[in-house]
């Protein structure tokens, strides 16, 4: 068994209304940033994992996301990297 | 535990012991022979650690003690005085009431969502650890002008910090008070009270007992968090270093929920003898007052205690300030069965040391003994300063200058233009802003909340009392005059609290100051606390306790003394509970107490004017108990309809707000505040002389026979009209206004402001 | 009738709400921790507010997996009443006991505030007490009440008449003012399609007394007792 | 000028509690995925931003970062792409 760092990155589901990121839009611009256009905020998780290989790994933090760390009805998810750890 | 003795030997790779590293641990020459004396030898660095921390203001009051100790403290319901990690009064049938008050000011000022959330955290742990439940927190802040965008920032986050970790863990929080002066600027002021409710017969101090008792942490582990700074001289700060050492706690209000069920769980259990937070120095202080309380000797392992990170010294382990965490004295032979207690809240808790006979504080990291100190004179050997104190000439001047010869500005023609003005300066303004984001019903108990009254009302379930709870400290007074400010402080707290139909019980205080080596400070620290002394006498409030901040100063200046109020009062009958706002169209307005020339020192001054100057109000203590008892007789007997005390803005703003209950003020007045000795009419509306309620009443013979009894005078000054407006007449001059316009003004001075702060992103 | 009132670590509100249905409706309740198994034969069960697991992730996101759930869903399986407040409608929906979630506040602060609801929609159990469209005053107290669903899934909420809750202004008006926290169109409170589990973030428990400010909370538990049988 | 997606990562910043992340892994181990080791929750902001170029999006966004996006005290963060959006 080696050890992954598995990363993922889980997003509010496009149309929803993300008040996070307006906000955060507004307050760039309110600091002078006036070229950001858009910004969506989500979640970033790291998680360490005992596992055979990569590929192993990935499909147990996959079952994670759609069990724990994604509400299926408001975000989706990927998993952005897998790197031994 | 084996307690093998043997000599006390620096570890492998500590520093050696400097006179540069003995300044870096903030000791002095003195302080550190002192402490070669107690030793008879060099310390460890381990020991010099341990001491810094002990010997520090925040832990020994070494600049305050013996100005503290002229306070009353007694009252025959006085269970709990100063000494515990609360106050306790007894409230009558067997219950009492646990409170105390305490400041995360510098924290606050780096990281403020976390340095709030983290004094919220530390004021609960010391109110759950004397069996209590907490029931109420309210919080006093001061912060630096609004205009200004990182004090906007300051706000945001400690509001959110407040409310994230009380509203987590289920305490209302119910009241409070705000001020903004550029005073604050650089050093905001972050003051949270706990209130907690237990009976009578389930306090427990934390006082070590019983040679061979166990000795436990439970709670969250131990992480690098908030050690000292000047610790880590000996290394060097490389980019790793820095990044091990985070300078700000994070507080767990999930893990502190688990910790208060479980602490009251093992309290009512029977299965240990003592529990105490760790707060400031962790598990150093925490253990070496545990020692002190109950004269006995402790050791402790330190590799014993669960760590988050790998390679922590003793130095760290026993100085973390990790948050959640607390030590317990367990009885022998009942760890089990604490330990049960603890597991099924998901907490862990390791044994690491046990209580002894010998007289010694002594810290081994398996075999080796790494710290020993003979008895418990480790915290109060702590040598004690007697500071110079003189008053600075610039406050004597200022005080000195005549606020009656400030001229008035052109837009002052019309009244109300000054009105608002003065409900639209964030200090008077309504702070919805910041209480709605306070869960402050929670608990289900909470019957007058932030906003519809002098001070907040929770009522004790299962009786028909409630306590009245307010936090208060008009810091302006101070400065311009500590010793009439600090009477000032208690006299408007207590105030608040009977117009609420409460009588005033006992305080806590936190008192914030400046650099008391400073003799213009200490002056100020001195005069405020014995005019606070001096009112708490003459009104029959002890205090139970509270906690000292100084240093809150940057090289421009030191923030206004600030000797922060929180006072508990007690409703015998819940039908008695009184708000602010009028109530009934054609009652009467009455204002007890009586108007003065005075304008020294005022909020319309310092908002029209831009000035802090002139004489602070004086207050006449006797009157003020009187006025009290007046209140008090008058809404026992039934006849007061509503209560407001004139504060910030004298009788006009008082007015205005007893009109302006919720957003959609429906009632108005009609009065005339004209006063036969009084000859300015800027005093009349906005001066702010002491001891004056506005009352609103059916029953004007009622209200003023009752003060006529108590040598308190009243005058009928005009009627709650049906009408949406304001009209006052002061001298020469009338403000007549609708309210709409004033509610704006008072509604949404601070949204407005707020609106830009930076976004908390988290 | 007896009520059994699940604590989660974190929950806060299960105290209130105890004492709502035993001190004000004289019912007797029972507290269930959330890692039992046995409902100790409860006619009613609540999910009450709070913060169970500190709102780690998502707010009832780890609550849902608590071993009691498992009888919560078997509960509301057989049509027996199942209310959540606050946390608990959090919970109802991350358990996929009622459709849609919520999320965070569109103000992005807490709110503790004095809010109106309107009832409407078919649930006898909960409304029986009320009039149609009758407002109510109650208090909410929550950082993510924003009750969000897919255009299909409101749609059918709406058709289904499962829409209980809506905040509405002081005289009863659906307006974007009067929605305190951006729900979706003002969904203040949800039934499933069997009309036993309902959802709502304002605090029913909170608004029994009129020493605390209101009683509009009371003829909720009062139509369960009529309906369900004291 | 062109348009630029850029992505960031913010983390808590080690040594500090993670609370969050302590309570997922606890609730993860509880449903059964025994080989997770440890698991850190941070944010993950993607923003879209006017620029000259790739180079200056992400200067762009480093200040952002310092000034608004990242709690300095608290927060470690670090841009993981920038693509032309
Ligand atoms: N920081 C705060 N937190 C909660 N409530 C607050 C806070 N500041 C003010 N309040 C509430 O707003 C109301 C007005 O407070 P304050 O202006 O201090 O009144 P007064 O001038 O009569 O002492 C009170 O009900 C008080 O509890
Ligand atoms: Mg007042």
């Amino acid at each position: 068994m080696s050890r992954f760092r598995v990363s993922v990155h889980i997003v509010p589901r496009k149309g929803l209304l993300d008040p996070q990121g307006k906000a955060v839009s507004d307050a760039l611009h309110a600091l002078g940033f006036a070229d950001v256009e858009d910004t969506r905020i989500g979640r970033y998780i790291v998680l360490d994992v005992k596992a055979e290989s990569a590929a192993a790994a990935e499909l147990s933090v996959k079952a994670m996301c759609d069990k724990l760390l994604a509400n299926p009805v408001t975000e989706d998810y990927r998993i952005a990297s897998t790197v031994t750890a | 535990m084996s307690t093998t003795i043997s000599a006390v030997q620096p570890r492998p790779g500590d520093p050696a012991i400097t006179p540069e590293l003995v300044a870096e641990h903030g000791l002095t020459p003195f302080e550190y022979e002192k402490l070669l004396g107690l030793l008879g030898r060099e310390p460890t660095f381990t020991e010099l650690g341990i001491v810094s921390a002990l010997w520090s203001e925040h832990c020994s009051y070494k600049h305050s003690r013996p100005v503290l100790k002229t306070l009353p403290t007694e009252a025959p319901y006085v269970l709990q005085g100063p000494g515990e990690n609360a106050g306790v009064i007894s409230v009558g049938d067997g219950w009492a009431v646990a409170f105390k008050i305490e400041s995360h000011n510098h924290p606050s000022a780096v990281e403020p969502y976390q340095g709030a959330a983290t004094g919220v955290g530390g004021i609960l742990r010391d109110v759950f650890t004397m069996g209590a439940r907490p029931i109420a927190m309210l919080n006093s802040l001061r912060f630096g002008s609004l205009d200004t965008p990182r004090v906007r920032w300051l706000m945001a986050g400690v509001v959110k910090g407040i409310g994230d970790y009380g509203n987590c863990i289920g305490v209302p929080t119910v009241a409070g008070d705000v001020m903004f002066d550029p005073a604050y600027e650089g050093n905001p002021l972050v003051n949270a009270m706990c209130v907690g409710l237990m009976r009578e017969d389930e306090l427990i101090t934390a006082k070590a007992e019983g040679v061979g008792n166990p000795i436990l942490v439970v709670g969250a582990r131990t992480g690098r968090d908030g050690i000292h700074g000047a610790s880590f001289a000996s290394e060097d700060l490389s980019e790793e270093n820095e990044a091990k050492r985070p300078r700000v706690q994070v507080g767990d209000p999930f893990t502190e929920k688990l910790l208060l069920e479980a602490s009251l769980e093992l309290i009512r259990s029977g299965h240990i003898v003592a529990i105490q937070d760790m707060g400031a120095a962790g598990l150093t202080s925490s253990s070496a007052e545990m020692a002190e309380r109950g004269d006995v000797g402790v050791v402790i392992d330190v590799t014993k205690v669960p760590v988050r990170e790998e390679g922590m010294t003793p130095y760290e382990i026993l100085l973390s300030e990790s948050q959640e965490r607390m030590l317990v004295v367990a009885r022998r032979g009942h760890e089990e069965q604490a330990a049960a207690i603890l597991r099924k809240w998901d907490l862990q808790a390791e044994v690491i040391g046990e209580v002894i006979a010998e007289p010694v504080y002594r810290v081994v990291e398996g075999d080796r003994v790494v710290a020993e100190f003979p008895g418990s004179r480790l915290v109060t050997e702590c040598p004690q300063y007697f500071p110079e104190a003189r008053e600075s000439d610039v406050i004597v001047a200022l005080r000195a200058r005549d606020p009656h010869a400030v001229a008035e500005r052109d837009e002052e023609a019309d009244p109300v233009w000054t009105l608002t003005q003065l409900l639209s300066s964030p200090t008077i303004a309504n702070k919805r802003w910041i209480y709605r984001q306070y869960d402050s019903q929670v608990r289900t108990s909470t019957v007058v909340g932030p906003g519809a009254a002098d001070a907040a009302v929770v009522r004790l379930r299962g009786t028909n009392k409630a306590l009245a709870l307010k936090t208060d400290c008009n810091s302006r007074y101070v400065y311009l005059d500590p010793r009439m400010g600090g009477r000032i402080a208690v006299a408007e707290a207590a105030r608040n609290v009977a117009c609420t139909g409460g009588r005033p019980m006992a305080i806590t205080n936190c008192l914030n100051f400046g650099n008391p080596k400073k003799p213009d400070v200490f002056f100020q620290f001195r005069e405020a606390v014995f005019g606070m002394g001096e009112a708490c006498r003459a009104l029959g409030t002890p205090v139970t306790g509270g906690n000292v901040s100084l240093y809150n100063e940057n090289p421009l200046g030191a923030v206004f003394p600030t000797p922060t109020v929180g006072m508990v009062g007690l409703i015998e009958n819940i039908d008695h509970v009184t708000r602010s706002s009028f109530r009934t169209a054609g009652d009467s307005i009455i204002l007890l107490g009586e108007s003065t020339d005075e304008l020294g020192a005022s909020e319309y001054l310092s908002r029209v004017h831009n000035l802090t100057i002139g004489a602070v109000p004086s207050v006449d203590l006797d009157h003020e108990k009187r006025l009290v008892d007046a209140l008090l007789a008058a809404i026992a007997a039934g006849v007061v309809h509503s209560a407001h005390d004139t504060s910030e803005g004298g009788v006009a703003v008082a007015l205005a707000e007893c009109c302006m209950g919720d957003r959609d003020a429906t009632l108005g007045a009609t009065v005339d505040v004209s006063e036969a000795l009084v000859s300015s009419d800027r005093a009349l509306l906005w001066g702010e002389a002491q001891g004056r309620v506005l009352v609103s009443t059916a029953d004007v013979e009622g209200v003023l026979g009752i003060a006529r009894a108590h040598g308190i005078a009243a005058r009928t000054i005009g009627l709650v009209t049906a009408e949406s407006r304001l009209v006052i007449r002061a001298g020469a001059r009338t403000l007549d206004t609708p309210l709409a316009p004033l509610a704006d003004a008072y509604f949404d001075a601070i949204p407005a402001l707020m609106q830009r702060a930076a976004m908390a992103t988290t | 009738m007896k009520f059994g009132i699940v604590t989660f670590p974190g929950s806060n509100c299960d105290v209130d709400a105890l004492h709502a249905v035993t001190d004000q409706l004289g019912q007797t309740a029972v507290s269930l921790w959330h890692r039992d198994h046995d409902i100790q034969g409860c006619d009613v069960l609540i999910l009450p507010g709070g913060f169970s697991y500190g709102d780690a992730l998502r707010a009832g996101a780890i609550a849902r997996f608590s071993p009691i759930m498992q009888e919560v869903i078997a509960h509301a399986e057989r049509g027996a009443p199942v209310i959540g407040i606050c946390n608990g409608f959090q919970i109802l929906c991350e358990s996929h006991l009622l459709p849609g979630a919520l999320m965070r506040n569109a103000e992005m602060q807490f709110i503790c505030d004095w809010v109106h609801i309107r009832t409407e929609g078919k649930a006898p159990m909960y409304l029986g007490g009320y009039e149609p469209s009758q407002v109510l005053r109650i208090p909410v107290a929550h950082g993510e009440g924003r009750f969000a669903a897919d255009e299909s899934t409101l749609d059918a909420l709406e058709q289904n008449e499962q829409v209980v809750f809506r905040y509405c202004n002081g005289s009863g008006a659906i307006t974007d003012a009067a929605n305190c926290n951006g729900a979706m169109r003002n969904i203040a409170g949800i039934v499933n399609v069997n009309r036993n589990v309902l959802g709502m973030m304002p605090h029913p428990e909170r608004a029994v007394e009129s020493l605390l400010g209101s009683t509009d909370g009371l003829p909720l538990f009062e139509s369960l007792l009529a309906q369900v049988g004291a």
